[in-house]
Formats: structure tokens, sequence, C-alpha cells
């Protein structure tokens, strides 16, 4: 295990994309804190913001308030990342492999456009979570995102494949122009969930409040969705017995687009 | 002396058919002007009304002035360069070399303007047109939460709404004119229909007529919220698909209210469904002054039209993460340098708190609520009137302001010049 | 003073092929003898003449609107400051400063935009003063332009010549440029036209007309660059037979069919979409009045940008991709969609066949140049692949082998063993485009031009040998040097200013004041400004 | 509609437009900026009449303006863009850029 304990808080943001597992095997602890980071406008050590102890394995700890710490775990393609702390934003960014834990609230854009791996957030999400970067058109392929709190805007926008699970709630359109994936949300379900998606499956707990561009379809009990569930209950998400055996009604679009989507609300007990 | 074409570089819509007239180094007559337009030309003369710069809060020489403002900037980790609508492209083009040099994030007034306008294009593109177009061609204008009556006053008589055209023979007869927003705005009065919606509802509003556009049935319930009837919705829809040339004019009713890019971007995929039927355009109706000269200039220099961050050697580009409310209200810009606008007046308090926190740099041609907490104060000649320069219009039509009076101030270009090649120096000394 | 000793020479306007000889230079010219100043040793170096782009969409408000609504595509190619350079973005919309240091890393050091609305010829040459070392131009759009239609109906040709050369001075423009004739002035409703005697909508002219009308006023204004034409039907299957209609039908006035490839297709649909250019070739091989560029297709991304506001938009119903389109009051109309031409689509396998088709079939290298439409074919640093492909047909066979099978089955490529000599390649991306150009002191090594040069190593792989000249010299200095940029200067404007009667601005003045929305008086570009480093280069009657 | 809540518009003034231009000082500039507009019905029930001040409170902050009669739906206010609208808006601008400035929740009170 590698710890880094943040020592100097930054006095503006700090780019620190070179703590992932992939930069720091087989280095010692000096070659680490020698990993180049950016504040601001200047280049700056990893040691000149961290004090690093252990040695190079791929399973990272980091303890402090990272808030402005952005980048961690970006790029990352194996191993595991630990954050005892609140962590900045494109957390995870465009990881492809690997696990990455935080004890806090994630900022933007945590898991945006990642191709793989896991992340799991035990406060709150920013904006952004899994989704695409402006412009980009996919956002989040591959992966699981789990939230325990609450997430902003444009969860999974553009998501082509994988999981997002925000055990609280989301913000506004969550799962916008969404190509394929699944987008589990426990709390309630922000506003325009779904505007633009293709494909996918949007799946609440609660009463949806829909665009006018969706069609109920049927009620039902989604086959694909029991084993999702119980993938996601044998990975340590709580998943209500109810949520297995009641059915959902089974909202189709959104018609503007190829109309293939879905948004599975839940009937309730 | 009477100057013929002047270009107006108050507001986007850029009018340069003006007639100053000019006696003993004032402005003494406008013709052809609004009176946003005739305010502006008449609140410049050449004379020495303000001292050439101040440095916490006491005159100061230009020199002493750029080179407190260099020693600021370059001293910084995150500084932030704001502003830039109310001058011209040759200044924002130092502004933009500055920012570069400095590694220096660099945001416009678009980021609070249209910026979620730019922000949908990279999403679903955008069809639109020159306001000349409009002109000769459009028999349905549909202005969407925007208010030209009282932001771009000469709108309507120039551009849209009476004119004749080359194919709109009979001008204000030959076209419709609908008014979209959440109250009857002075722009109502010239339009046929007024749609009342309610506010923040503006998304649902679009996306029910993209829905009535490619002929799926709606029910009355599924535009319950949104202020209009599935009525009024159809017959829009309608005459939408029925124009022969139709506008969509967006506001910022759109792009500040919840939703913002989605909602402009689902303006611009409304209208693009609409070539299935017509021809059909979007325009978004840009604010001040030459705020589309600065996304372009950005655009062309950097590749990014706003929000463009340069603190790795690079230019990078992330609306919310390297925009000046979020770089300000977050904390995280240690010095500013604010030109040719007045963030303090017009972003939240939160981000206009943080610019009297660290030290600013102000350029303007005159007092605001900037100047007032900016380290450093420096007086510039206003462009179109005692500088000159490019200037774009709001459907990106160039024109060249022209420098009819003298003024005891250097421009915005000089003075930027000015502190590029002062951090230049101290850079190379370093 | 700069003198280049022992490199192996090409120089083909001069006849110069491969041969061991010095090159000189003094105050940013070449001369015959430079006995004092620097001394570059190429032995072992390939000596060219630096390269000329001839038609690439680098400036101005559509390129600019591309790069604004592609921040997907600059961030795979992010190009840091310099103490000598500006930072920037790369890859198929560059930024400007990229793209002048781009293309001078390549050995190019004159560039042409290939299609600015008069309307916005301001910020065409803004951007064109943004893009460091290079010297350019620009085409200006007149295949749509109201007035052209108008005098053309009311065959009234003195006027239409007049129009044209006051529209080239008020723009500070290079050359006519003609895109998709009739049919972007029909877009402003919604439609097309299909055939060369379809007409137009605000005047009833025919795009046959406009383009022989247009032939016949390059000729009688002496501009130096002949009509450069984009053809009708453009992207669509079977348009080479409008493309070799339009050839036709100016007879024997010279004409530049521009990125033939992109309008060299038969079948009648998608389906039976298969290679055109044979045909193309031997007509441009039998007709020395035409000469034609690539559009070559490179896979891979690209963002197409075009004048023909139609053929976008219907690029963007195929695609599915975002979409902007742009009308020009009164000119023109302009669509840009971003695309990707992948290996694995039979259509795209093809359209890649026949720009090299074209290349390897045109027989005379003089009249066939190197571009891939930049960005539209792909980016313009693309072309040391190119060359490569042209100079070695294993290279090419083995590449071919990699793409859909269409392009064996339905092009004559696997068939073509021609290879380019290098002397060839200077002919296509230098002497060639200099001539057709009219630029005098371009593309050539002989006293008097200007010292623009290009140092190769002769690497085994002439990609690498391509992609990184040894040195490249700019007006007499060196800019860059193993790909680096070791000057920052500003370059030039070519414009050409034919004369006219003054009475055509009395003639025009009433419409334009009707129909435009800006004033007469502020539409002409001011030269001091816009074009601060300019040239002019003078119109011969012939 | 609970008493005193209403949904804030802020946007541009013609009388701001100008007023700018007279300089940020100017009365007119001052009095467009200072000034919240509200439906007649919202004003009769707040007790309100045309020049009375009242408080603008947000989450994000509070103004102090006059008011006004004017053409608006029920349970609108509308102020000009100014230092006092900026008062009363957050800087969380949703990954966008831009803040909330149209469509803010605002509760409003009288200044006896």
């Amino acid at each position: 295990m590698t710890t880094l304990r943040l020592k100097t808080w930054p006095a503006v943001p700090l780019e620190a994309e070179a703590i992932t597992p992939d930069r720091f095997v087989g280095k010692t602890s000096a070659e680490i804190e020698a990993l180049p980071v950016h504040h601001g406008n200047q280049e700056a050590a990893l040691g000149d913001f961290f004090a690093v102890s252990g040695d190079g394995t791929p399973d990272i700890a980091i303890e402090g308030d990272l808030a402005r710490v952005k980048l961690i775990g970006a790029g990352m393609t194996q191993g595991q990342i630990t954050v005892h702390g609140d962590a900045g934003m494109h957390l995870g960014a465009a990881m492809s492999g690997g696990r990455i834990g935080v004890h806090g609230n994630a900022g933007d854009w945590a898991g945006a456009e990642m191709r793989g791996g896991q992340i799991y957030i035990r406060g709150n999400a920013g904006h952004g979570l899994g989704g695409a970067y402006r412009g980009s058109p996919q956002g989040m392929n591959r992966g699981l995102i789990v939230v325990a709190g609450s997430a902003g805007n444009e969860v999974g926008s553009a998501m082509r494949r994988g999981v997002i699970v925000v055990g609280g709630n989301t913000g506004d359109f969550t799962g916008a122009f969404m190509i394929a994936g699944s987008i589990l949300v426990f709390g309630n379900l922000g506003e325009r969930a779904g505007a633009g998606m293709k494909r996918g499956s949007i799946i609440t707990y609660q009463t949806p409040k829909l665009l006018p561009t969706f069609r109920y379809a049927c009620t039902y009990r989604p086959v694909f969705l029991r084993l999702l569930l119980r993938e996601l209950r044998s990975l340590g998400q709580e998943i209500a017995e109810e949520w297995f055996e009641r059915r959902y009604r089974r909202y189709c679009g959104d018609l503007t687009a190829f109309g293939k989507g879905e948004i599975l609300a839940w009937e309730g007990p | 002396m009477q100057i013929d074409h002047v270009v107006c570089a108050f507001c986007g819509c850029v009018c340069d058919d003006l007639t100053v007239t000019l006696e003993d180094g004032r402005v003494t007559g406008v013709k052809q002007a609004c009176a946003l337009g005739r305010a502006w030309l008449l609140g410049h003369s050449a004379e020495a009304d303000q001292p050439p710069a101040l440095i916490d809060g006491q005159p100061a020489s230009l020199e002493e002035a750029v080179e407190v403002a260099a020693q600021i900037l370059s001293q910084a980790r995150y500084p932030l360069i704001y502003g830039l609508s109310s001058t011209y492209c040759e200044a924002q083009r130092q502004a933009v070399a500055l920012a570069d040099l400095l590694g220096a994030t660099i945001d416009c007034c678009t980021s609070v303007c249209h910026g979620p306008s730019g922000i949908a294009m990279q999403v679903v593109g955008e069809p639109t047109c020159t306001l000349g177009e409009v002109k000769n061609r459009a028999d349905l204008l549909i202005y969407w939460g925007s208010n030209p009556a009282e932001s771009h006053p000469l709108h309507f008589a120039r551009y849209a709404v009476t004119p004749k055209g080359l194919f709109i023979p009979r001008g204000r007869k030959d076209r419709t004119v609908v008014l979209v927003d959440v109250r009857p705005t002075a722009s109502a009065r010239a339009a046929d229909i007024f749609l009342q919606i309610k506010p923040g509802r503006d998304f649902e509003c679009l996306w029910a007529l993209r829905a009535l556009i490619r002929g799926l049935d709606l029910e009355e319930s599924a535009v319950a919220d949104t202020g209009l009837t599935l009525a009024q919705l159809q017959d829009l829809a309608g005459r939408m698909k029925s124009c022969r040339f139709g506008v969509l004019f967006v506001g910022q009713g759109l792009t500040q209210s919840r939703g913002k890019q989605m909602n402009t971007a689902a303006a611009f995929m409304l209208v693009r469904d609409l070539y299935a039927h017509t021809k059909f355009a979007v325009i978004p109706m840009r604010g001040h002054g030459n705020v589309t000269g600065i996304d372009n200039v950005l655009s062309w220099q950097t590749g990014y039209p706003f929000g463009v961050n340069f603190s790795r050697g690079y230019p990078r580009f992330n609306p919310g993460e390297f925009t000046a409310v979020d770089v300000l209200g977050r904390g995280e810009a240690d010095a500013a340098l604010i030109v040719a606008s007045d963030p303090v007046a017009t972003l939240p308090r939160v981000a206009a708190r943080r610019l009297a926190q660290i030290p600013t740099v102000a350029l303007d041609t005159h007092g605001s609520e900037t100047t007032k907490v900016a380290r450093v104060v420096i007086t510039t000649a206003p462009a179109g009137i005692s500088a000159e320069g490019t200037i774009y219009r709001m459907d990106n039509v160039p024109l060249r302001l022209r420098k009819f009076l003298p003024s005891p101030y250097p421009s915005d270009e000089e003075v930027l010049g000015r502190i590029v090649e002062r951090v230049t120096q101290l850079r190379a000394r370093n | 003073m700069l003198r280049i000793i022992n490199g192996e020479v090409y120089d083909p306007l001069n006849g110069v092929n491969g041969e061991v000889r010095d090159v000189c230079a003094a105050d940013g010219k070449i001369v015959s003898e430079a006995p004092d100043g620097k001394v570059i040793d190429a032995q072992g170096m390939v000596v060219m003449p630096g390269g000329i782009e001839f038609h690439a969409h680098v400036a101005g408000g559509k390129v600019n609107a591309g790069r604004k609504m592609r921040p997907e595509d600059h961030r795979e190619m992010a190009i840091p400051r310099t103490p000598l350079t500006r930072s920037g973005v790369g890859h198929t919309v560059p930024s400007t400063f990229a793209t002048g240091y781009h293309f001078a890393q390549l050995g190019y050091t004159t560039v042409m935009e290939a299609a600015g609305p008069p309307l916005g010829a301001r910020h065409v040459h803004e951007e064109l003063n943004d893009i460091p070392i290079l010297d350019k131009g620009f085409f200006v759009l007149m295949g749509n332009n109201y007035f052209v239609l108008k005098f053309i109906a009311e065959g009234d040709f003195a006027r239409l010549k007049d129009y044209v050369a006051w529209l080239l001075e008020a723009t500070g423009g290079y050359a006519i440029k003609i895109v998709n004739p009739a049919g972007v002035d029909t877009w402003k409703w919604g439609r097309n036209v299909n055939s060369l005697d379809d007409p137009a909508d605000t005047f009833p002219v025919t795009p046959r007309q406009i383009v022989v009308n247009l032939a016949r006023v390059q000729q009688e204004l002496g501009l130096p660059h002949t009509i450069h034409v984009h053809c009708n039907n453009l992207g669509v299957p079977g348009n080479a037979q409008i493309t070799l209609q339009t050839m036709q039908a100016v007879g024997d006035l010279p004409i530049h069919v521009t990125h033939a490839q992109f309008n060299g297709y038969g079948g009648t649909g998608w389906g039976d979409f298969h290679s055109g250019a044979p045909e193309l070739a031997a007509y441009v091989n039998e007709h020395k009045n035409v000469t034609v560029d690539m559009g070559q297709v490179v896979f891979g991304p690209v963002t197409t940008m075009t004048a023909d506001g139609p053929w976008q938009y219907r690029l963007y119903q195929l695609s599915g991709h975002k979409w902007v389109n742009c009308d020009v009051e009164m000119e023109t109309s302009a669509g840009i969609v971003p695309y990707r031409f992948s290996k694995r689509n039979a259509v795209n396998a093809v359209q890649w066949a026949v720009g090299l088709e074209l290349a390897l079939l045109i027989e005379d290298p003089w009249r066939v140049f190197l571009t891939t439409d930049h960005p539209n074919g792909g980016p313009f640093h693309a072309y040391p692949d190119i060359i490569k492909l042209l100079l070695d047909r294993d290279h090419r066979a083995e590449v071919l082998e990699g793409v859909h099978r269409g392009a064996q089955k339905r092009s004559s490529l696997k068939d073509l063993h021609r290879e380019y000599s290098l002397f060839e390649i200077a002919i296509i991306t230098r002497a060639g485009p200099a001539r057709a150009l009219g630029l005098r002191q371009k593309g050539h090594l002989g006293p008097g031009a200007d010292a623009d040069i290009a140092i190769y190593s002769k690497a085994a792989d002439p990609k690498e040998m391509f992609a990184r000249p040894r040195y490249v010299i700019k007006a007499g200095e060196i800019v860059a040097q193993d790909g680096r940029i070791v000057q920052d200067k500003p370059g030039r404007t070519f414009y050409v200013a034919p004369g006219y009667d003054r009475q055509i601005e009395s003639a025009i003045r009433d419409d334009f004041e009707k129909y435009y929305t800006v004033s007469f008086e502020n539409y002409p570009v001011q030269f001091d400004h816009y074009l601060p480093h300019r040239v002019a280069v003078s119109c011969v009657r012939e | 509609m609970p008493d005193g809540k209403l949904t804030l518009i802020t946007g541009r003034s013609l009388k701001q437009g100008t007023g700018l231009n007279k300089g940020k000082d100017s009365s007119e500039y001052r009095e467009a900026v200072t000034t919240v507009e509200m439906n007649g019905g919202d004003m009769t029930r707040l007790g309100l009449c045309d020049g009375d001040l009242v408080k603008i409170k947000t989450s994000h902050g509070e103004a102090t303006v006059q008011c006004r009669r004017a053409e608006l739906p029920e349970g609108m206010a509308f102020i000009a863009y100014g230092p006092l609208s900026s008062c009363l808006i957050g800087a969380e601008t949703h990954a966008s850029g831009m803040p909330d400035s149209k469509g803010l929740e605002v509760e409003m009170e009288r200044i006896s």
C-alpha cells in the first residue's frame, strides 16, 4: 500500500493525474514524490503537496481534503485508489480498469468518458458523472459507478455502456442523449431524464416526471434488471428484496431519437 | 463635422449606417442610432476627465500601471483574464496572447451570455444564417426568450420584422412574428402571436414541438406544466412546418434559465428537424458589443470559443471548470485582468467578491463597479469612437470600427500590448 | 545570405531533376551565387522548393465554426507554447498558429484558403494574418453570388467582368471560386440542382452559364489562376458525369476542377457505387486546359466543410453527426459535418482509391496536384503518407489489402503500377500548383524566385522523409529544423487587382443597399489593416 | 402561491442599457437597477404600493429595492441586471459556466 497524506493545501487547483497505480507501480516513495503535478500554471512535484509512504504497489490510499486536487486516477488501467476525504474534478475520468473508492464527495465529471473499472463514492458526486465532455459523441463506455449520496446534472450523458448507480437523487438530464447502458437511481430521478436517449435503461424507484416524448409501454418484470440487481447486491450494494419482486412500468423513448430507450419505474410495494 | 456610415459597437446588431456630428471634441449629434447607441456615442468625449491610471486608488501614470499590472499577473499561479466584449478584435488578440504567455484562464462575457448556445452547437451543430437572409427571405420569425425591443432596439426595424427584402416585397405584411416568453415584454407589442410559457419550462415546450413536428401525437397532459395548451403548440408547429423560410431567434431566456445549454440544444435540434419540411435557421441573439468577436478570436487562436485555460501551456476548454463564474466562485483565481467589462456588477456576488479579494487589474473607458475594487485601473479609449478595429456582428459578419474622436487615452490594444511586452521581459529574466 | 551545397536538387520548373548543385539565397530571393553567409551542407539530402498548399480550408468563418464545434477533436492534439511559438490545437481543424507551424514543419511555405465568402473577407484575412510563416491568399466564392447571377441573367458580360474585378478588390481575394453553381442559391430555399441545366432560384441561370461566363471573365481579366470549380452533385454516386459535362462546357477555356475525388464517382446509388476516376482521367489526359487536384481521402477523423450547403445537409442525414449550416446573404452558404473515413466501409474505401487513381491515371503531373481538401478528405498532415502511397507501389498494394475489398473491386487501383518519382512529387506539391496559381516567384529555385526551400534527408522511408524535413527555409531564413520551429515570422498575402470600370459601383449600389444589411461603404476590406504584408500578383490578358 | 414567494427573472432593460452609458453612478442607471417589477395582484397580496421598499431574499443573498407594478404574470418578479440582481444569484453553473439568472425562487418582504 502506498499512502499519500496531503501536507500542503494547494492554493490554486492542483492537477495530479500522476496519482494512478500505473504510475506508482515499481517506484520507491522518493520516486513517487518526484512525479510531476501541476499547481496552477506551475509545475511541481507530488512530494511538494503529499507525504508519501510505502512503496509502489498498485494500491494507493490518499488522505486529506482533496477537493482541489483534480484528475485523481484519471486514465488508470489497474489497481486501486482509496480517497479518505473529498476528491476534486475528473476523478477516474477516462479510466479503463481498476477501482477507486472515495470516502467523501467527488467533484464534477467523476468517471467522465471512462472505459472500464469501478468507482465507488460514499458521499455525493457532482455534475457530468460518467458523462461526456462537451462536444464528445460518447460518455462512459463500460465500467461501474456507484454513488451512495446524490449526483448533479447530466449523470451518464451520452453514455454508451456500463452501469451507474445513484443511491440518492440526481439532477436534471440524467441519461440525456444516452446511447446504451443502465442508470439506476434509488432517490428522486431528476427532471428531463433520458432526453434524447437512443437506447439504454434508466431505472427509478419513485414516480418519475417524464418528458412528453416518453410513452407508456407495459408493466412487467424485466429479467435483465433482476440479473443486474443481483450483481449489484453481490458487489455489496444494498438492494431491497421487493425491488426484485414487484413489477416495473416501462416507458419508451426518447421518441425524438430512436425511441428504443426506456425508463423503468418500479411499481411500488 | 459630419461622419457617415459609422459602425455602432454597443450591441450585437452592429448597425453600420449611423451619422455622427462632432463639435469641439464631442459628439453632438447622432442619427439612425437607437437609444442605446445614441447614449453610448454621446457618452464619450475627447476630454481627459479621468486620470490615465489608478494604483490602489491613487492616480498614476500609464507606465507605472503597466508595470504593476505586469508584476501582479506574472506572479499569479491561476490568473484570470475576463471580459473583452466591448473591445475590438485586435485588442482581443493581445489579450489571448497574454493569457497564453501567462498560463492564465481566459473567459469572455459569452459564458454568461450565449455560452450555453456555444455548448449546444458543440453537441448538435447549428443551422443558421446571416441577418440579411432574415431580411430577404424570412416569412416566419419566432423570438424565444429574447426581448430585442430592449436589448437590440433596431433589430426589428433593420434586420427582421419591418424591412422589405428580396423575397419579402411588402416587409412587415409578409411576415408572421411570434414571441415566446415568460412575460409580455416590450417586444410582445411587435408580435402577431404572444405565447406565455411558465418560467423554466422552455425545454419541455421545445421538446413537445419537436415531437409534434415529427408527427407524434401528444396528450394534453404531456404539456400540462408548460403554460401552453396543446392547441397552441400544434398551431405553432403547423406554422413552422408550413412557412417558406423561418427563423428562430433564441435569447437569454433560454441560456440563463433551467436547462441552459440543453434549452438551446433543443432549439437547435428543433430547427434541424424542420429541414424535413422547409428552410429554417436559428440565430442566438448575442448581446454586448463585440462578444461575437472574442468568441471568434479565441476559436481561431485556441480552438475554443470561451472558458479557455492555458495553465498547462496549451489551450483547454471545459465550461464549468474554466469559466469565470466558476473559477471566481470557487475562489481559485489568484489575480485577474478585466478588460472592457464590469463583472463586479454583473457576476454572482460570490464571484464578484473574489475579484475584490485578489489583485485585480481593470481596463475600462470609464469608472465601474469593477474599477472600484481593482488594484490597478487603466483608462482606455472607447472602441469604435476613439479606437479602431474589427468587430463581429451577432451573426459573425465582420465590420471595421472607426476612430473619429481623438482620445487622451491609449487603446486597449496598446495597453495590452505593453503588458504583453513587459510580462515577456519578466519571463525572460526568470 | 545562405548557400545550400551538395544537395540533390529537384526543381521541375527549371528542369532540374536530382542534380547535385548549390542553391543560394540572398535578401529573401534565390540568387545564382552567395559567396558569404551561412552554408548548409545538404550531402545526402533532397532539396526542393517550399511546398505549396493549393487548396485547403484554413481560415475564415466556416473554418472557425468548425473549430468551435469540435472541442473533442482538439483535445486529441494539444500543442504547447514554446519560448518562440504560440500554443494551439491541432488535428483536423487546427488553430491558426498551429496551422502555420505544422505546414512549415512539413516543408510547406505557401497556402491557399480555398473558399471565403466576400462578406466574411475581413474574417478570412484576420485569420490568415494569424497563420505564421506561410504566404497565403484566398479564393473568393462567386458561383452563387447575387450580382454574378444577375449580370449573367441580363446577358451583361461587361458588367459581370467589372463586378468580379470589383469584388476581388473589395475582398483582397486571389481567384474566382465556384461551388455547386446555382445549387447553393436554391439551397437557400432548401433545394438543390441536379444537372448542369437546372436553373438557380434568384435568377434563372444554369450552372453551365455560370461556369462558362466566369471562365470567360477569368480569361478577359487575365487573372493568374483559372476558375476554381467545385462541381455540382459533389459526393453523390454517378457524379463523374456532371464533372465531365462541366469540363466539356467550358470547351478550351482553362478550368481547375478541385478535389476531383469527391466528384469522381460512378454508379446510380450507394449499392453500385464505384470509381469514375478512369473517365475523368481520360478527359484530363486529352485536354490541356484542365487541371485537377486530388482531394485524397485519409482514413480516420475529418471535419467536412464546404460552401456546398445542400451536400453538407445530405451528409448530416447520412451520418447523423452534428451539423452546422450558415447561409450568407446574397453570396453563398456553408455547411460543416464531422466525419470519419473508415477502412472497413465500402464507399469510403472506393473514395480513398479514387484520389489515388486520379493521381496515377493522369499522365501529366503538371495538371494534378496533391491535396486532401483539408480538412474534408483528411488533415494536411497526412501528406507524407500520401506521398509514400504514390512513390511506392508495393506499399500501396499492401495498404490496399487492408481496406475494404470494394476498393479493389470497384476501382482500377490494384491494376495501377505507376510509381511517382521525386521529380514528379516536386511537381504535384510545388511546381505544378505554383504554375497553376500563376505565382511566378513560387515553386522553383531559379534566380529571382522567393527563397522558400525544403531540405529532406533521403531516409529509406519516404513518409519519414517528408514528415520531418531537415531544414525549411522561408524567404531565405531557416524557419524549421528537424521538425522544430526555429523562427516565427509573419508571411505575406497575395491578391489580384484587375482593373475595372468604376461605373460598376453605381450599377450595383441600389440592389446592394436594398438587400445587404451592411452599408456599401463598409463592405470593402481596408488593405492597410487586413493585408498588412501584401503582394499584388499581376493580371495579364492572354 | 405562498406568501412572499415569487419567481425572479433578471434581464436587460432599455433603461439599464441607456443608464449604463450615462455612467454607473447616474440616477437613471441606479433607478433602473434598483427597481423590482411585479404583478399588481401580487403587490396587493403583499400589501405593496408603487415605490415601496422591499427586501428580496434568495438562498444566495438579499437586496433591498423599490417595487413597481408592471405587466407581469402572477407570481413573477423582474429586476434588471445590475449589482443588486447579482447579489441574489449563486455561482453554481451546473457545469455550464452560466449561473441561474432566471427563474430563481425568491422571498419578498415589505420593509415598513
